[in-house]
């Protein structure tokens, strides 16, 4: 894909939108930045590489204005899911969608150079990372240094798109692969489960990070972990007041989330907030044969019924 | 609250006013023996029953949780436990995700005149409940 | 408050008498349950305390009895959100938590043989109350007392057995409005900044003081500018939501002042320093 | 003063672990990824090769801390009346933060002032705080984002820290700055640090050149209220900014509260937990009126407290101490240090915005 | 608040196995309790009057009464604290006796449980916030499903009240199964005689309005206002051209149509009135078994008719109703002969059902009155009754006592004997069920005055032999085997639900047990009420019953209509969803899951989205309020507050 054919379709969206949600330069050369364009000269701020990692559908639910968003694969799931639940006006969003080969993870790649400060990241046309650090210069696969949901991401080419810029990838992942960690770590026994999630959820500092990201969670400033009326939890730093805002959060999301992994990259803590929900999503494909974020005309499952639901059995004691 | 017997363990029920709680009181009214553990909250619809309440209690002291609703098809709100049965069967899939036994959570359908039939789960469940013992041990009461 | 205190461990007060202002503003007389406490509390008029139900959570509210009347102090709460509900489920005999005082005061020296005029509207006549009832107990020290007070209908005006009294005296300026026509009124009716306009008080000599909902104050101010009040000369008390009390806890700053602790009392003049609120 | 010591890298470990059994002693352990202050114990591992993902503050300021309990009690003569009896906790015990960075020693600096240097201290902070010695590793690295000396700070700032450790090729050069630090340097057993002090002064000032100063203003910038002021310049800063608040969470500075009673059905407590000036429900009153709806002006309360507010208060101190923690893990990347030097007042004319 | 506590002994019903006094006792520890007592019976008026007196000496403003289920009495003690000036939802009820006294053995434990139960309850409702009716205009009509003596007795009942009544038959003509009966026990008198000026009256009645040979397709709304959807089905039969002359039945080529309403005791033809006595009398075309339908030519009976009222094309109607009440007299169903192979499951055909010999036995059926054999129209010698054919069967899912069949078949025991003197009646019988006025008498008379052989014991077997059938049964009372040989057996096959019950109690949102019968609200003292207001029941959709029963019942539910009517605004349920506008965020997802579309889209000023509720809509289920994710819909009395009170009362680790 080409930065100029980018530029040249935001240019002509320009025309017809308030504004265009597109990446720029972050504040050191590991790290991008959404930026909001308004204005014909600030077209050349734009950037496209692995580094882009934000998901910018995420400001479409805030926004009042006739928007242009660039996506990547993954984030035209967050519209799509969207659309599901009337929650945009497609008519006042024009999609720029992006053929994506894969972005990083900042995190991996801070691991590997061992946090030293970075002075320079490239990007070989053989898939390669080249990181520049005070000690020297450090060469990575892509695939490497890629988040989680790059590994088995179906959908390199957006699902919806008004424009595209470059042309379309088919995904080489196989889909069954695609909830094969979900499936390994369920293997495991209750204990060590309960532990795991004892010892990730020790860490959440409750700074809703997660949630803030998440492009799904509307509620945002209404979010029932912080109100009184309803009162679920309380303002306790404790285990179980952490673990019943994370189930808040991953219910609230159960049958919806697009796994565009947003709250997991948030999270400075480094908890997998992306698991719990995940594992709820492989079970909306089991029972209701859904994936959310993928057919703008499905309905979230958690909102609908059946009167014989064909995959649930009933329980017997 | 102190008062839990010794024996008795903690499971919360959650009924659905027009059915299970009507089922619970054809029970009462024949005089069908329970375990006495359960503690019920009335609700009016199983739909009501956010499967957050079911976290909540388990993850705040209670050992089981049990929901009853109207049969399918039967419920006095016409869909409510359609609903409750997705809902529900999500959140029985996710427990034993998070490291609890999906035999602590039990939904099921009642109707207000199946008495025996309530006295039967409950008498199940809470026999369930005792072979798996206490969810909480006494460290996790920190703070 | 003393410094070797906590200043987080409210005293214990025992309700002793519930007044329906209106039907959603209810006051509470309080006194502390030690009976030595309750001679050695001072506090200032204008000052405020937090009140806590426990198990709910603390509120900020003024002291609208004046420190001359000392055989309890009250505070109005009108019903808006979990605190003032559960205030609003109190008896008489229940037990509350009270931190105070609080905050700063009105500068009633500097009021001193000047005339004085206060503008209240609704609720927000607490505060005044409790200056006014500080100034009638001083009454020498103060010249003409105007008292413009407004509220939407006639049960919704607070302190109506005070409203008697200060009607009835001759060295009160009583001026009461509501808001629309109302069965049985045959005072003012109209907005309180438009009942300011018509009665256009001089602004020689005199001390404005104005409580009351935010859009009457804006209005008010403008008004008072009008009649060529000086921002000096014009005192207003703020609101905001408040925690902790002691100009810690970040919430209810208006840049680096806090609302708890450098407030609530503050002239127009000084507003004026602080971007965006007036 | 002379107060300093020098420890080999094999005794390293033997040293923390004579602190704890002394004192309930603090460490950056590595947790999964991240790095995160814990109680020291032999089976963590500790991570002294970047700072701590949060900083130590919790230590002393709790995310959430009982202000007291309250419990109620019936008159059994008369079922009518409830007494409440209050229970407040101040016993604190010994506590070392150890291995600090010197950005995190300086935020609790910042706390001081409103916590303890005003006529009602805070007597849970103050208990902690007087408990709590704060052992300082300077920093070998600059970190992403992080802006120490433009704000008055260095990586080897003494400024708040009792014990100033700065690693060495082949051990560790101790200084001792306060008496509690002194106290430190007694327990380690070290050798004379007299002659490593030259290496280790040669190490610092090599990582404080590398630190950038976004502001160039010798650690003091000033900000201009013309454009402080400007609604158009917030939003255009601040457009991708979700107001998640990890940002104060992660801040060593950063020390809002909210007060909650929270209640089992009996008895209860009032309790202290961080909050953020991020957040919506932060002002919102019980009417619905908020004076801060916007994350707009959420975000100008917050780099005016640290910049104009706090510093207007305190004699021109800045409340930032340079981690660059919120900048690091700021999920949109927005950038403080970028968004003040733009409101420096600048001598030429107007920047952005206006 | 204060909270006052009130625990039924419930005379030794609770009290015998809850120590009520200590639960009192360990209740004024709680905080929030100003006052908590123990009363022998609460729900009585001295009962009721301590807690009024106790609301104004203690002051109380929430109350909790501890007694039985809060489905028997809940309303009682909402009336009793509202007469001492709360708020009714100001209540909560502790049920100790359904869920802990009756059911739990070990008095130690239910004390416990109670005490925590009532806990639960006080935790609740010192969460409970005062709710207030608004009223809404109720529309007067009232709609009667079934068209059988229950249905036509309620109709006219609120027909003569002065209400507008719709009144919805699924068969071509009224009248039901009393219609088809020959004679009615105990008193011999010609059935259709006696419902006939009924049925006569219902087709003339100005306040009824019939919708013969319909179903309800849909029904939505609440009480006072429903909107029902009724389909008529097509008869291809202009009914407002039909005369009901019968001439093209004369004509009718095809003869071979199933008889419904003669039970297929003989074939009809494929148009046909059903009976002459039928109401509406309108020819009505069987398109299973017409050739113009099966063949695609015929058209006689469209050539004859002299209005030319036959209508090939006719499709069915569906029209739309308004009413504010709903009778149900849907009526019952009886058991497939396919259920009894033993018997012959319908192979053999002189072994017929109840309501055929009925036919059978009608001066108007298909045999003019003649008693035959259906085989070879032979007048039988010896005819065997055989009683509970599927009744009190549990290994046929069927427990329950059919109610009339014991009276039915004495009756034709006598009409037996009256028609056939020489002939001989066995009945084989398990009990004698004749607890009516006059009834006992009458299975006497049959046995005593018309010679009827009655034998305790069940049929195990009936086989042919020859233009025989060997009825082989037990005589329990003399320990024999008994074989009767018998010219022809009819058996009381057990009442069931009506065919399709169940679909329509789901349209009707109320419920119906096991069998299929609707569930009144109490077996006892509400029992021509359902669960869902504004929905009565009249007949045997309820459970089996005989004709006073059903004619009382349909009467009954006239009158509670007549009740619910004579006011002309009624109050709602306070007890809805609400929306805090403040926290609601728009996402409508609500709106997504109210089973009853009672959710709308608001705009508030300043252009904000929030979801806003029609509370005469709202059914309450809390659907809404559990999908809310920012907990911003919260159901009125149910609100995620007041249940995670109870909650935390109980989940304390």
């Amino acid at each position: 894909m080409s930065l100029d054919k980018l530029k040249q379709i935001i240019t002509d969206v320009m025309k017809e939108v308030d504004v265009v949600i597109g990446y720029k330069q972050g504040f050191d050369p590991l790290h991008a930045t959404p930026c909001f364009i308004t204005k014909p000269e600030q077209v050349d701020q734009v950037i496209w590489n692995p580094l882009c990692v934000q998901n910018l559908a995420s400001y479409l639910t805030s926004l009042k204005k006739k928007v242009g968003v660039i996506v990547k694969g993954c984030d035209s799931r967050t519209i799509v899911q969207f659309m599901q639940e009337g929650l945009i006006d497609r008519s006042k969003v024009v999609v720029i969608g992006i053929p994506c080969t894969g972005v990083v993870s900042v995190r991996k790649v801070l691991e590997k150079v061992k946090h030293e400060p970075i002075e320079e990241v490239k990007f070989s046309d053989d898939g390669m990372v080249i990181v520049k650090t005070p000690s020297g210069e450090t060469k990575m696969a892509l695939s490497e240094v890629a988040p989680d949901k790059c590994e088995t991401c179906q959908y390199p080419t957006p699902v919806l798109y008004d424009h595209l810029a470059g042309e379309p990838i088919t995904s080489t992942k196989d889909p069954q692969s695609v909830f094969k960690d979900i499936e390994e770590f369920d293997k495991k026994s209750l204990e060590e489960k309960k532990a795991y999630w004892e010892k990730e959820f020790d860490r959440c500092i409750r700074c809703y990070a997660c949630r803030n990201a998440c492009p799904m969670c509307v509620c945002q400033d209404s979010c029932i972990a912080e109100s009184r009326e309803p009162h679920w939890v309380s303002q306790k730093s404790n285990l179980t007041e952490k673990m019943m805002f994370h189930m808040i959060h991953a219910l609230h999301l159960a049958g919806r989330c697009v796994e565009c992994g947003e709250c997991e990259r948030a999270c400075p803590m480094g908890i997998p907030v992306n698991k719990l929900k995940r594992k709820i999503n492989s079970d909306m494909k089991v029972l209701f044969g859904y994936e959310p974020g993928v057919k703008p005309e499905d309905k979230p499952p958690m909102f609908t019924f059946s009167v014989e639901e064909k995959n649930i059995e009933e329980h017997k004691l | 609250m102190s008062e839990v017997g010794p024996k008795e363990l903690r499971i919360v029920g959650f009924l659905c006013n027009w059915c299970s709680y009507g089922g619970a009181d054809t029970a009462g009214v024949s005089r069908f023996k329970q375990p006495t553990d359960l503690r019920i909250i009335r609700v009016p619809c199983s739909g009501r029953v956010d499967p957050l309440f079911v976290v909540k209690a388990l993850l705040n002291g209670a050992d089981g949780v049990l929901v009853s609703g109207c049969h399918p098809r039967d419920c006095h709100y016409s869909d409510g436990n359609f609903y409750a049965r997705r809902r529900l069967e999500m959140l029985k899939r996710l427990l034993p995700f998070l490291g609890i036994d999906d035999k602590r959570f039990h939904y099921t359908w009642i109707s207000a005149s199946e008495g025996q039939r309530w006295q039967q789960t409950v008498t199940d469940f809470t026999k369930q409940i005792h072979k798996l013992g206490p969810l909480h041990s006494g460290k996790e009461a920190q703070q | 408050m003393a410094s070797n205190k906590n200043p987080y461990i409210p005293e214990l007060v025992t309700i002793t008498n519930i007044i329906e202002e209106t039907p959603n503003i209810k006051s509470f007389q309080v006194v502390f349950n030690d009976p030595e406490r309750m001679k050695t509390f001072k506090f200032e008029p204008g000052q405020v305390g937090q009140l806590s139900v426990f198990g709910v959570g603390e509120s900020t509210f003024v002291i609208n009895s004046p420190p001359t009347r000392m055989e309890y102090l009250q505070f109005s709460v009108m019903k808006a959100g979990e605190v003032t509900g559960a205030l609003h489920e109190l008896f008489p005999g229940d037990q509350m938590g009270l931190r105070a005082p609080l905050g700063n005061w009105f500068p009633y020296d500097m009021m001193k043989g000047k005339k004085i005029l206060f503008i209240g509207g609704g609720i927000g006549l607490a505060p005044l109350r409790t200056l006014i009832l500080y100034m009638l107990d001083n009454r020498g020290d103060y010249k003409d007392i105007t008292i413009i007070y407004g509220a939407r209908t006639p049960p919704d005006l607070c302190y109506k057995e005070d409203l008697k009294e200060w009607e009835a005296r001759s060295d009160v300026n009583l001026i009461l409005t509501v808001d629309t026509e109302y069965p049985g009124w045959d005072k003012r009716t109209g907005f309180v900044p438009t009942v300011l306009n018509e009665v256009a008080p001089s602004p020689d000599d005199t001390i404005a003081i104005t409580c009351g909902p935010p859009i009457m104050i804006k209005f008010v101010l403008q008004n008072l500018a009008k009649l060529n009040f000086k921002d000096e000369d014009i005192i207003t008390t703020l609101e905001a939501r408040m925690k902790c009390g002691i100009g810690i806890c970040g919430r209810c700053n208006l840049g680096s002042q806090y609302i708890c602790k450098d407030g609530p009392v503050f002239s127009l003049a000084q507003l004026r320093d602080f971007p965006g609120v007036v | 003063m002379a107060d300093t010591g020098f420890i080999p890298k094999e005794k390293w470990g033997a040293f923390i672990e004579g602190l704890a059994a002394k004192a309930q002693v603090w460490v950056p352990c590595l947790d999964g990824d991240v790095v995160i202050f814990k109680p020291y114990s032999k089976d963590q591992t500790l991570c002294f090769e970047r700072p701590a993902n949060s900083p130590p503050k919790g230590v002393i300021f709790p995310q959430s801390d009982t202000l007291f309990a309250f419990n109620f009690s019936k008159d059994p003569e008369n079922p009518q009346k409830v007494m409440v009896e209050l229970e407040e906790k101040l016993d604190f015990p010994k506590t070392i933060i150890f291995g600090s960075r010197p950005c995190d020693a300086k935020g609790f600096l910042i706390y001081d002032r409103p916590y303890m240097q005003t006529d009602t201290p805070d007597p849970y902070y103050k208990g902690r705080r007087e408990q709590t010695a704060i052992v300082t590793m300077s920093c070998q690295s600059t970190y992403a984002g992080c802006f120490c000396t433009a704000v008055g700070g260095g990586p080897a700032d003494k400024e708040g820290s009792d014990v100033l450790i700065t690693e060495l090729d082949n051990g560790y050069f101790i200084e001792a700055i306060t008496d509690k630090g002194k106290e430190i340097l007694q327990q380690a057993a070290a050798e004379s640090g007299a002659g490593h002090e030259a290496e280790a002064l040669k190490k610092q000032e090599a990582v404080r050149a590398r630190v950038k100063d976004p502001f160039c203003a010798n650690g003091k910038p000033e900000i201009s209220k013309d454009l402080f002021e400007s609604d158009e310049f917030w939003e255009e800063e601040l457009s991708k900014c979700v107001s998640c608040g990890a940002c104060t969470y992660l801040c060593p500075t950063c020390y809002c509260f909210n007060i909650t009673d929270e209640t089992t059905f009996e008895k209860g407590e009032r309790i202290r937990s961080w909050d953020g000036c991020m957040y919506n429900h932060f002002t919102l009153e019980a009417s619905g009126h908020n004076p801060r709806p916007t994350k707009f002006q959420r975000f100008k309360n917050r780099v005016g407290h640290k910049f104009l507010f706090y510093p207007e208060k305190y004699n021109g101190v800045i409340a930032c101490c340079g981690c660059g923690r919120c900048i690091r893990f700021c999920p949109m990347s927005v950038d403080i240090s970028e968004i003040v030097s733009k409101l420096q007042k600048q001598t030429g004319s107007a920047s952005n915005g206006k | 608040m204060r909270v006052g506590v009130f625990i039924c002994h419930c005379g030794s019903n609770i009290a015998g196995t809850v120590d009520v006094a200590r639960a009192a006792a360990e209740l004024r520890k709680v905080p929030g309790v100003a006052f908590a007592t123990n009363y022998m019976y609460t729900c009585s008026e001295p009962g009721q009057d301590e807690i009024k007196q106790a609301i104004k000496r203690e002051n109380l403003d929430r109350i909790v009464v501890a007694a039985c289920s809060p489905r028997m009495h809940e309303l009682t003690f909402r009336r009793t604290i509202e007469k001492a000036g709360l708020n009714r939802y100001f209540l909560e009820m502790a049920n100790i006796r359904e869920h802990i006294s009756w059911v739990g053995l070990d008095k130690e434990a239910n004390t416990i449980k109670a005490i925590e139960t009532i806990k639960m309850a006080v935790a609740k409702v010192m969460q409970n916030k005062p709710l207030y009716s608004s009223s809404f205009k109720i529309n007067k009509r009232v709609l009667v499903i079934g068209g059988g003596v229950a249905g036509m007795q309620a109709a006219l009942d609120c027909g003569d009240g002065g209400l507008e009544v719709v009144l919805v038959e699924k068969s071509p003509s009224v009248g039901g199964m009393m219609a088809r009966l020959d004679k009615t026990f105990p008193t011999i008198d010609c059935s259709i005689c006696i419902l006939g000026p009924k049925m006569v009256d219902v087709a003339q009645h100005d306040k009824i309005k019939l919708y013969a040979y319909s179903e309800i397709e849909d029904i939505k709304g609440y009480v006072g206002n429903y909107e029902v959807k009724i389909r008529k089905k097509a008869t291809y039969v202009d009914w407002t051209k039909c005369t009901g002359c019968g001439l093209c039945m004369e004509k009718c080529p095809s003869k071979n149509s199933y008889d419904y309403f003669n039970f297929g005791v003989a074939p009809t033809k494929a148009i046909n009135i059903p009976f002459p006595q039928a109401i509406p009398k309108k020819a009505k075309i069987d398109p299973d078994f017409c050739r113009q339908f099966t063949k695609g030519k015929c058209g006689v009976c469209a050539k004859i008719c002299p209005t030319g009222a036959i209508n090939y094309e006719m499709q069915d109607e569906i029209v739309t109703e308004e009413v504010g009440a709903i009778v149900v007299a849907s009526g019952y169903g009886l058991i497939d002969m396919d259920k009894f192979p033993e018997y012959g499951g319908g192979r053999y055909p002189d072994v017929i059902t109840g309501i055929q010999y009925e036919r059978l036995l009608n001066a108007s059926g298909p045999t003019e009155g003649h008693i035959v054999r259906p085989s070879d129209h032979t007048e039988p010698k010896t005819v065997v009754f055989v009683s509970c054919a599927g009744s009190r069967d549990k290994s046929l899912g069927i427990p329950y006592c059919s109610n009339f069949c014991c009276m039915y078949i004495a009756k034709q025991a006598i009409l037996t004997k009256d028609h056939i003197p020489d002939s001989q009646s066995y009945v084989f019988y398990m009990d004698i069920r004749s607890p009516g006025k006059g009834y006992d008498e009458f299975t006497r008379r049959a046995q005593e005055d018309y010679g009827a052989k009655y034998v305790r014991g069940r049929v195990s077997r009936i086989y042919p032999k020859g233009k025989k059938l060997v009825v082989v049964g037990a005589d329990t009372l003399l320990g024999t085997q008994v074989e009767v040989e018998a010219d022809l057996v009819v058996l009381a096959t057990a009442v069931t639900a009506a065919p399709g019950a169940a679909q329509l109690a789901e349209k009707l949102h109320i419920s119906y047990d096991t069998f299929g019968f609707y569930v009144e609200s109490h077996p006892k003292l509400r029992p021509v009420e359902t669960n869902t207001s504004g929905v009565f029941l009249a007949g045997a959709a309820q459970g089996p019953k005989d004709i006073p029963a059903s004619v009382g019942q349909g009467s009954a539910a006239a009158a509670k209509v007549l009740a619910l009517f004579s006011k002309d605004m009624l109050e709602s349920d306070p007890a809805v969803a609400k929306v805090n506008e403040n926290t609601c965020v728009g996402c409508l997802k609500c709106k997504l899951t109210c089973p009853f579309g009672a959710i709308q889209e608001k705009e508030l000023r300043g252009g904000k989205i929030v979801a806003s509720v029609i509370e005469t809509v709202c059914a309450g289920c809390g659907v809404c309020t559990s999908t809310c994710p920012c907990g911003a819909i919260q159901l009125s009395h149910f609100t995620d507050n007041q249940l995670l009170a109870e909650v935390n009362a109980i989940c304390q680790k």
